[in-house]
This record gives C-alpha cells, structure tokens and sequence, in this order.
C-alpha cells in the first residue's frame, strides 16, 4: 500500500479507537457504574437527563466543559498540565494491542506487535509515572499522599500481572494478543489456569485503583486523592484514564482467559463486548460487596500472597508444559 | 526524506531536548521528570533498530521502574525545598569542557572510522531469538543475572532498612 | 515490524492531539472567576500549612525498590516463556534454579520485615 | 538514509549530556540521572552495532538488556545509599558529604 493509505488507516483508527473508548468505557462505564451501585444499594440512580437517566454523563461531560480550569498558585505548572495528559494517553495506548473481533480480512486489532503483551504491560506502567507527577504536581498533600499511594500499590501489582502474562505466554508460545486468542481456539485458558484468571482479576482491580483496593482515592480521607486539585475537563480526563485503564484490564483479561472474541452464533465483535462488559459487572460488584483494604493489608496481599501464588503457579504451568508434555 | 530518517532525527530531538533539561535544570524535579521523555525517545530509537523487545523493557524498567525510584527518593529527601539551593558545583565550568570534548573525540571517532557491515539478517522475532540464547549459550549470564538482583536486593534492603530501625 | 511501529507513533501523535482536544475547547467556553482564593490549594477550606512538598514515609520507596529487583526479575521471563514449548527439561530446570534465587530474595524481603508497612 | 554512524554520533552527544550531569551536578541523584543517560547512551551503541555489525547475532541486544539490569541495580543501591546518607547527614548534595567517618 502507498504510504499515505497507510497515514490515513492509523489516523481513522487512532480517531475510532480514542472516541470508541472515551463513549463506551468512559461515558457508559460511568453510568453503568452508577446504575449498577444504584441498583446494588436498591437504589434508582440517575435518572433525570433522558429517558431513566441513560443520558446523565452526556450532561455531565458538557457541565465539566464549562468549568474554568484552575492551576494552584503553589502547583507546578509544568508537571501540573502533562500529568494530565500522559496519564489517559498511557491507558489508551494500551487498545494498540487489544483484539475486539475478527473479520474476513483478519483479526479485528489496530495492531497485532510481536511484543503484544509485553507492550501491554509496559504502557500501562508509564500511567504509575503520570499520577506521581500529578501527585506532586498539586503541591497539595492530600494529592501527594494519593499518588504516593496510589504510585506504591500500582508497583506492587504490577508484578502479579507480569507472572500471569508470562504463563499466558509460556501456554501460547507468543506474546502477540491474536495469537494467544488463536490458541484458545479449542480450550479457553480459563479453564486450565483458573488460578492465574483469579490472581489476574484481583490484581488489576488493584492496578486500576478500584474498591476494595481504592485507598488511594478513599474520598472520607483523601477528597479525590491524587486529581484533587484538577477542575473541569482535566478532571474528566483523568477519569477517563481510569475507566479507560478499567476497560483495557478487562479487555485483556478476556483476550488472556475468555477466549477473546472467540463464540458461536453472534458476530465476534459481540461476543467480545458480552465478555467486556461481564468482566466490568464483576469489578463494580466486587466495588460494593468488600470493604476497602488497609494500606499494610493491601501491600501484604500482593507481596505474600498473589505473587508466591503466581509463582508457583509459573513453575507449575512450566513443569507441565516443558517436562510432561514432552 | 524516508520515513526512518524522520523518525530519527524526530526521536533525536526529543532525546536530545530532554537530556539537556535533565542535566541543565535548576529544578531537581523538572530534571527527573525530563528523563521520561528522554528514556520514551531512546525506546523510539530502539525501535528503529529492530530491538522491539529491548525497547519494550527500555519503557517497562526504565520509565515504569527506575524513574519511579527516582521520583520517589526526590520527594523523599530534598523534595521542593531544594528549589533554591545551587545545583551546579564550582568544576560546571571544567565539566563541561571535558563532557564537550569527550563527546567531540566520540564523534570524530564515529563519523570517521569506515565502520564494517556485517552479514546476515536479524531475526524477525528478536523476543524468541534472546530467549534461544539466554537458554542456550548465554545460560550462564541468564542465571548470573538472577544472582546479581537477589545481591542488590539483599544490599538494597540492608542499607536501607538499617537506617530505619535506628 | 516497522510499519507496526509506525502505526503506534501515529497512533500517540494523533492520540496526544485527541486528548489535548478539550483543552481548545475550554479555553473558549469556560469562565475565568476573579477571586484570589481561586488559586489557593484545596484543604478542605483550611488555609494550608506549610507546603506539601515534604517528606513522607519511606515505606513507600522500600516497596518499589523490591518493586524494580522483581521487575527486572520478570523481564527475564518473557523471552524464554516463548521458546518455553520447544525447549525440553533441561531448560526447565535452568529456569526453575532462575525463579529460585528470585524467591530467595521474596524470602529475605519478608524475614527481614521489608514487606511490613508499621 | 540513516547509518551506523547517525546512532554513534547520537549517543556521544547523549553521553558528553550525560557526562556532564554527573560532573556537574550537586546533588546526588542528579548525578544518578547523568549516569542513567551514559548507560542508555552505551546501550545506544551496542543496539546499534547489533543491528548493522553484528545482525545475525544477538549478542548486542543481549547486551543491551544486562546494561539495563544493572542499571536497576546501580539505581536500587544508589539511590537507598542516598537516602541513608540523607537520614543521618540531612544532605543530599555531595560537597557537604565530605566525611568519610561521622
């Protein structure tokens, strides 16, 4: 192809993958969030912007737009203003990797890179950086505070979820996100490592800073932790980051052990949203079912529980593969 | 001009910008932050140079580690107080003759010697490739590796905590 | 490969512009207040004491420090976890003795306490 | 059309950056971040050579990673040796850590 088609293919898709996330992970995961806590807690949730509430984000999104932007007299304005724009950039460079379907012409992607999950893993270790520097950005302690915390445990289940990619890897034999989908074919990976799918979701509900592991946003000690300081649409970029983030770790978490958009009857793009949006139920249910961790008891939880378990998890998956099915 | 020859100079710039705030700035805090883009510029370059999955674990430790420990220990110590203390000591003066002469003799040396091409091709898959020979000849250095780590761990872990039980 | 590459540098080109998008647009609509307390540091309408660049507990730099030894532990992994399948038990064990060493010192963390927050 | 030579001069030039960080600079872990920039500028090199020296061979790239590994270490124990000396002196800036013994 001339280079030029290729141009435009990366800019239509670049321009579809960020508005695909920023309306259905960001806008809809927003009210899905709150419909489902609403319903959870017997609630109604929102329900005076159109018809039962459905277009309650919308409304707010225009609200944020409108909001003057206010820097802090003591923040540091540099680090201030590219926090915000790192930290939602990094969650969605994670889509590069993500496989939504398949097609005639191949699988649904915007890129299948040879390094697929160790991209993966490496961009969304750069949004660790990004609230530091919001962090310290504000020169507010309660922000500081959050994004030490918040910097703290991301680190900590950084290394369960890079255990569990490298047993995903070892079974596929790749690191490539369609190949991995592509061996699933028969068996999903669910069912012979239904340990590492448990210690997966457990540590991204922690990567992304979601109940039970949200300490770093707990708003009775914290206000809104480490965005305190950020006002309108810098605030609602930051959401979108965590929701973005939320999304990527479920759509991983599908591509890893659900098979990705492998299913019968539906069109796979389909199957695979079924797949993303039970995976994004159980994190808001799980938001509102346990209590939220101490910070000992949460670095505890990753260092002395999920990543031993993960190891030993590895050395076992490795035995079977490289020593019994030999 | 080709696209690589873009990309390279691009990526030059980039890394060349923000190494200059790394090693220039006043501001303790501006410089380790300046090291992200700097690091993100040389993971490009490695890209180009066909070393996906160095540059893969260029971002992983580099930008989502060792950067982190940096922040870290900034605001752990001197922090935003250290805004007004001098950052250059009295051989800035010497330092930077002897930095600008050293890069001087490095380039001359670069764009002078008639640099011999090798043959053969790189492997398309560099993550396989590193593998085969981690497990194969390099086995040695694979496990070395391993027993360097738990060595500054443990030197890591005893320096620090020392100080803390004090 | 490069072309994928290529696509992912366009990719954070065109993404850096899409999130920089609303700033355009607020710097059209939204309002500029005049109050001098605007600007001041949110404290739950206390004025703040002192500024928050100061240090804090250095817990948090002992657990990224454990962090950075693990991380660069893993990266190890990543490259025989693809050649894993046709390489046979020798392999197994040079890895094992790998992940070994590395539990020794999880194992050496934990003893010494650095894994405890108090 | 970008040679070996377009990288090595690159990464002299990051080098003399980084060269002068660590001579230049007061403060301990700036000197760290000047020596960051030397290893990342060797790695440069040796990526480089990898690619148009060396291509069959993965020797470079190898290489490359063992520099980054050590680079962890370098930092991890740098930067926990700062951090003590830092709690015991209050100072980060090496001129004022001139005693050898307190």
């Amino acid at each position: 192809m001339p280079w030029y088609v290729e141009l435009l293919r990366a800019v239509v898709g670049t321009i579809i993958i960020f508005s695909g996330v920023a309306i259905v992970a960001a806008m809809l995961g927003v009210l899905l969030e709150r419909k489902i806590s609403g319903w959870i807690q017997s609630r109604i949730g929102p329900t005076h912007v159109g018809p039962r509430g459905v277009l309650q984000t919308v409304a707010d999104t225009i609200k944020l737009l409108q909001k003057e932007h206010i820097v802090p007299r003591n923040a540091d304005a540099v680090i201030f203003a590219s926090a915000v724009v790192l930290v939602p950039l990094a969650a969605l460079l994670d889509y590069v990797v993500l496989p939504f379907g398949t097609t005639r012409w191949g699988p649904l992607i915007f890129r299948d890179l040879n390094i697929g999950v160790l991209y993966f893993a490496a961009t969304s270790s750069l949004i660790v950086l990004g609230i530091l520097m919001a962090g310290w950005g504000s020169n507010n302690k309660y922000a500081l505070l959050g994004g030490l915390r918040s910097a703290a445990q991301m680190v900590s289940y950084e290394i369960p979820i890079g255990l569990v990619l490298i047993t995903i890897a070892l079974l596929a034999g790749s690191l490539s996100t369609v190949t991995i989908v592509t061996m699933q074919a028969h068996l999903w990976f669910i069912v012979t490592q239904p340990v590492a799918f448990l210690i997966f979701l457990a540590a991204a509900t922690a990567e992304v800073n979601r109940a039970p592991f949200d300490l770093v946003e707990a708003e009775s000690e914290l206000v809104a932790g480490y965005f305190s300081e950020y006002t309108g649409m810098r605030f609602a970029l930051f959401q979108l980051g965590e929701y973005a983030e939320m999304f990527a770790m479920a759509a991983l978490a599908v591509t890893l052990f659900l098979g990705g958009w492998r299913g019968p009857v539906l069109p796979s793009v389909v199957w695979f949203l079924i797949k993303l949006y039970a995976l994004v139920f159980v994190f808001m249910w799980v938001r509102w079912t346990f209590p939220r961790f101490r910070i000992d008891q949460l670095l505890n939880f990753s260092w002395k529980c999920l990543i031993p378990l993960a190891l030993l998890n590895l050395v076992a998956t490795a035995y079977v593969v490289m020593v019994v099915q030999r | 001009m080709t696209g690589e020859a873009i990309a390279f100079y691009v990526l030059a710039a980039i890394t060349l910008s923000a190494g200059t705030v790394v090693a220039t700035s006043p501001n303790l805090m501006h410089s380790a932050v300046a090291l992200i883009p700097a690091l993100l510029g040389i993971t490009g370059l490695y890209v180009l140079l066909n070393a996906e999955f160095v540059a893969g674990i260029q971002v992983l430790i580099y930008a989502g580690g060792i950067t982190v420990l940096i922040l870290f220990v900034i605001m752990l110590t001197e922090g935003g107080t250290g805004l007004h203390i001098r950052q250059r000591n009295e051989q800035a003066a010497v330092a930077a003759a002897v930095a600008a002469a050293t890069a001087a003799v490095l380039v001359a040396v670069a764009s002078r010697t008639p640099w011999a091409h090798g043959a053969g091709t790189l492997p398309s898959y560099t993550p396989g490739a590193i593998g085969q020979s981690f497990l194969g000849p390099n086995l040695p250095l694979f496990e070395g590796t391993s027993v360097v780590l738990l060595v500054a761990l443990v030197g890591a872990l005893l320096i620090a905590r020392k100080e803390i039980r004090e | 490969m490069l072309l994928d590459w290529g696509y992912v540098a366009i990719f954070v080109v065109v993404g850096a512009g899409m999130v920089s998008l609303p700033f355009a647009i607020i710097a059209l609509l939204s309002p500029r207040g005049t109050s001098p307390h605007k600007r001041d540091t949110y404290e739950s309408g206390m004025e703040p004491i002192g500024q928050a660049w100061s240090q804090f507990n250095v817990r948090y730099y002992l657990f990224s420090l454990i962090f950075v030894v693990f991380d660069v532990e893993i990266i190890y992994l990543y490259p025989w976890a693809v050649v894993a399948r046709s390489l046979g038990a020798s392999a197994f064990y040079s890895i094992a003795a790998f992940l070994a060493i590395l539990v020794l010192g999880l194992a050496y963390a934990w003893r010494k306490g650095a894994l405890e927050w108090s | 059309m970008i040679t070996l030579g377009h990288y090595l001069v690159l990464s002299a030039l990051v080098f003399g950056l980084g060269l002068y960080a660590a001579l230049s600079r007061r403060n301990a872990v700036a000197m760290l971040m000047g020596i960051e920039l030397m290893l990342n500028a060797a790695n440069i090199n040796l990526v480089a050579f990898n690619k148009y020296a060396a291509p069959g061979a993965m020797q470079g790239q190898i290489f490359a990673l063992i520099v980054i590994t050590l680079a962890a270490c370098e930092a991890a124990v740098g930067l926990a040796l700062i951090l003590a000396a830092y709690r015991r002196f209050e100072t980060t800036y090496v001129d004022d850590l001139h005693l050898m013994r307190w």
